[in-house]
């Protein structure tokens, strides 16, 4: 089974990291793993996009052309993106900053990351919210693996990445 | 006003003027005249045999011989690396 | 013995720097009355004092009348492209501190096609010596002016003059903070050397920018046909000056404006070698 | 100086492109590393500076890429494995000191993480146009390696045989990866650094005084490095045996063939390559890089579709691999040659091919979706 995943999201919001991390986890637990990071020429605010691929088969093609699940971290990132998924696929939204869903999705997940992160005092781990979310609604990645692969990924912040995954995971809801 | 005073050596009586014996390499010689400018006591001339190229390598200008007192200016200017002086003893040489 | 007999030249095959010349490779292919030789003779009598083992010594030379230095000499001599043995000379100075890296060159290689290295090396300060020998002109390629030929200077490339402004070496070396800088002529053999020799003992960039002749090239679109004219151009209009203000130095060839001549800066500079060590301190390398 | 080397460690990584060739480097034993900032290939030079320090090596950032590439010879003859990284504009800087590697025969690595051009291009966007550059860039008559990765995997793997090869032949080799391989991030395999090969140049053994640096009965002469009391000398001037500048016909003739030959000789040795289903082909595609990984998937959804096609991917595009290209071409109809460019392969596979070829091209800055090249494909039958 492969799994074709965009996260899109604009610079700052860690997207290229989280996509990072979801694929790291995913050899850790034995899959196979590519991910493809792409942004805008400006230094930060601009466009950001991760495309993961994971599949329990060695990938042939790395890239992603109608990715099956679609996070989308801004509206900005839904406006670029949104059409990009798959008729059917499934949307992963930050519920406050996606006002408007621009794919024909099966279904949707919904997390505010952006406040939750707020809510810690760091909005930086944004992405790590929304990885709780995509770990709880999705069953690809073993939670428990990408948590620890999180908890490798940032040795200086472990408990306050670990509250923002175990936040993702209870807040994730299907909308 | 300064008072200019000429100083003799106190042990001038024991000095010796150097005494240079020219050695010349003649295929390297490109005749650029430097050895013969240079030469504090004009010990050198331009010579009058040709090496292969056609150019005149330097000569000691006659009676001149003793002359040279191993400046080696000739040698260090000289580009070619075919001048060059040894110091010897005045009764070393024939 | 009396003042009789006759002492006389002695005719000989090999001279006693053969050691540290490629003989076979002589007579080289300068012109006469070219001083590059002489640089060479200075080069040799540099290593040969110095403290330093001749095998630990490397010349490196770019293209040009100059560059074929490296092929004279009886040293570990590398010949490389145009405007690039600064580079060259870097790349082999950072991994090995053992060498003692000298770039002999000419202006052309060395501050027109290869300023960019040439600006760089010193705002590094890498350890190396840079003895560049300026002809004021291009002469292998057929006498094209170049970065260093006088305003109004003749070429075959500026037949009306030289309408630029030529660079003042020692002040744009000593400007990008390099420990050591001299100028000399090839007229003044001894200094030079000795300026050599200095330059082998500093730590760090240490530059000489040797005036030289060239009567083929530069002196026969400038009145200077032959070498000697050169040399009475030394003898007559340079000046020594060690504490020469150097927004003073740079050179026109106009009558009564001087060559002034010295050795102008020697300071203590860290080098790129020293603030490397840091760097491999905080990386964990070294304690 | 202290401490066991910190190489990265043989088992499992999930990293970027460029890193993996980065900890290949430092793995095949690159001591000192040049270069210039240029993207795509940004992410091997800062991964050097903090990862050579670390082991005791030399990170140098340049001021442009002529220095990058002059200075990496520089310690190639002081001894050292050296290696720079670029992309297509820094390249075509480099080209000169491709030359002068091949000449003085000092080792050295270039990696050419390429983007899409001409000129400045679309610097994060990805392109294969630099392929004929890399075999003909420089001028005069020489021979050299190129690699070309399509994984995280092989851009792991090439880049240590790409200094192995150089030390082995006295080559400058090339690595042309390009902007998706090089920032993409991918799983890595490191295998236990007992079954990894690493060659190093042979250095000179015999008496001083009859050392010649480009002896005549050698195809790869040894070496000797500066500082070693042998006073060689080495010119990028046309030079004998001695290392002297020589305009003699043999001199010229004797070492432009021994410059050409040691490449060409050992050229069956140097082809890297993989065939899929290309047994019974009627059609085969050749590309490389990442072109590679759309046509494969495309290969196989065309033999779900009961089209008889294979597949060549290249890993080494020069020497060029002709012997099977020539033995694809005997068995099959036609031959399809995909790649991110407007058509280089292309030459050298029309040179060898015995049946038709054509080009399946996409514009520089996309990678083809397998969908574009199995329409290639079908258009082809």
């Amino acid at each position: 089974m492969r799994w074709d995943i965009r996260w899109a999201g604009f610079g700052g919001q860690g997207v290229i990291r989280a996509g990072e991390i979801l694929g790291r986890a995913a050899v850790k637990q034995g899959l196979d793993s590519a991910m493809r990071p792409m942004y805008g020429p400006e230094k930060t605010g601009g466009w950001s996009r991760a495309d993961v691929v994971i599949s329990d088969e060695p990938i042939i093609f790395p890239l992603i052309v109608k990715p099956d699940i679609l996070i989308a971290m801004s509206q900005d990132g839904m406006n670029r993106d949104g059409a990009s998924l798959r008729k059917g696929g499934f949307l992963l939204i930050d519920g406050e900053l996606v006002k408007e869903i621009k794919s024909s999705p099966s279904k949707i997940y919904s997390v505010e990351a952006t406040s939750i992160a707020d809510s810690l005092g760091r909005r930086i781990v944004a992405n790590i919210v929304m990885l709780g979310a995509f770990a709880k609604a999705f069953n690809i990645v073993d939670p428990e693996i990408l948590l620890q692969t999180i908890v490798e990924s940032f040795p200086r912040a472990v408990e306050l990445n670990k509250t923002a995954f175990r936040l993702g995971m209870e807040k994730v809801e299907e909308v | 006003m300064t008072l200019k005073i000429v100083r003799e050596p106190i042990n001038k009586h024991i000095q010796k003027i150097p005494l240079g014996w020219i050695h010349i390499i003649p295929e390297r010689c490109k005749e650029c005249g430097f050895c013969i400018e240079l030469c504090p006591k004009d010990v050198l001339i331009v010579g009058n045999e040709r090496n292969i190229k056609g150019y005149r390598w330097p000569k000691i200008a006659d009676g001149k011989a003793y002359d040279c007192i191993a400046c080696k200016m000739c040698e260090w200017i000289c580009p070619e690396f075919a001048i060059f002086v040894k110091e010897v003893e005045r009764g070393e040489v024939v | 013995m009396s003042r009789s007999q006759i002492l006389r030249e002695n005719i000989v095959k090999e001279s006693p720097r053969d050691d540290l010349i490629r003989k076979d490779r002589f007579p080289h292919i300068w012109c006469p009355g070219c001083s590059l030789g002489t640089v060479l003779k200075c080069y040799v009598e540099a290593i040969a004092s110095s403290n330093i083992p001749i095998d630990k010594h490397v010349v490196v030379s770019g293209i040009g009348c100059t560059g074929r230095i490296a092929g004279y000499i009886k040293l570990d001599s590398y010949h490389v492209t145009h405007g690039r043995p600064i580079a060259f000379a870097e790349g082999m100075r950072i991994v090995r501190p053992d060498l003692e890296v000298t770039v002999i060159s000419g202006d052309g290689d060395l501050v027109t096609i290869g300023g960019n290295h040439f600006i760089h090396a010193i705002r590094r300060n890498v350890d190396i010596n840079v003895f560049l020998v300026n002809n004021f002109i291009y002469g292998m390629t057929g006498n094209q002016m170049g970065s260093t030929t006088p305003i109004g200077a003749r070429s075959s490339t500026s037949p009306y003059g030289c309408p630029e402004y030529p660079f003042n070496l020692p002040l744009l070396v000593a400007s990008l903070g390099a420990p050591f800088v001299a100028r000399w002529t090839t007229l003044h053999v001894r200094q030079l050397a000795d300026a050599m020799k200095r330059a082998l003992q500093v730590k760090g960039f240490a530059f000489i920018e040797i005036i030289t002749s060239c009567p083929v090239g530069f002196g026969s679109y400038n009145e200077l046909r032959e070498g000697l004219d050169f040399i009475k151009l030394f003898r007559d209009s340079c000046v020594v000056d060690h504490n020469a203000d150097l927004t003073k130095v740079g050179i026109t060839l106009r009558p009564g404006e001087p060559i002034v001549l010295g050795n102008f800066v020697d300071r203590e500079v860290p080098t790129y070698h020293d603030l490397e060590k840091e760097v491999f301190k905080k990386a964990g390398w070294l304690k | 100086m202290s401490g066991e080397l910190k190489l990265l460690k043989p088992g499992t990584h999930f990293l970027m492109g460029n890193i993996a060739c980065a900890e290949a480097a430092l793995i095949a034993g690159c001591e000192f590393y040049a270069g210039y900032p240029i993207t795509p290939s940004n992410e091997i030079a800062e991964h050097m500076s903090r990862r050579m320090p670390e082991l005791g090596r030399h990170f140098i950032q340049m001021e442009d890429e002529i220095a990058s590439a002059v200075a990496i010879l520089g310690a190639s003859a002081a001894g050292v494995k050296s290696m720079t990284a670029t992309s297509g504009p820094g390249f075509s800087l480099m080209m000169e000191s491709i030359g002068l590697s091949a000449m003085l025969e000092l080792p050295c690595v270039i990696v050419d993480v390429q983007r899409a051009g001409p000129s400045t291009g679309i610097p994060t966007f990805v392109g294969q146009g630099d392929v004929m550059q890399s075999r003909w860039g420089s001028h005069g008559d020489y021979e050299l390696v190129v690699y070309a990765p399509s994984s995280v995997q092989e851009f792991f793997d090439l880049t240590i045989e790409a200094f192995n090869t150089s030390e082995w032949l006295r080559i400058p080799t090339i690595v042309l990866s390009d902007e998706v391989v090089g920032h993409m991030y991918g799983r890595l395999e490191v295998p236990p650094y007992d079954k990894i090969t690493i060659i190093n140049r042979k250095k000179y053994e015999g008496r001083k005084e009859d050392y010649l640096p480009y002896n005549y009965e050698t195809l790869i002469p040894p070496f000797v490095a500066a500082g070693e009391g042998y006073r060689i000398h080495m010119t990028g001037l046309t030079h004998d045996e001695r290392g002297y500048p020589s305009l003699e016909i043999e001199d010229s003739h004797k070492l432009l063939e021994r410059l050409v030959m040691k490449v060409r000789k050992n050229a069956k040795n140097l082809w890297k390559y993989e065939s899929y289903f290309i047994d019974d082909a009627d059609i085969v595609v050749i590309t490389f890089g990442i072109t590679a990984r759309a046509s494969i998937e495309a290969v196989k959804r065309a033999r779900k579709e009961g089209l008889k096609i294979g597949l060549l991917k290249l890993l080494t595009l020069w020497p060029f691999p002709e012997d099977p290209v020539k033995i694809a071409s005997q068995y099959a109809r036609r031959i399809l040659v995909a790649e991110i460019n407007m058509g280089q392969l292309i030459h050298p596979v029309r040179e060898v091919a015995e049946c038709p070829v054509a080009s399946i091209n996409y514009p520089v800055g996309y990678v083809p979706p397998p969908e574009y090249i199995l329409d290639g494909i079908r258009a082809a039958v």
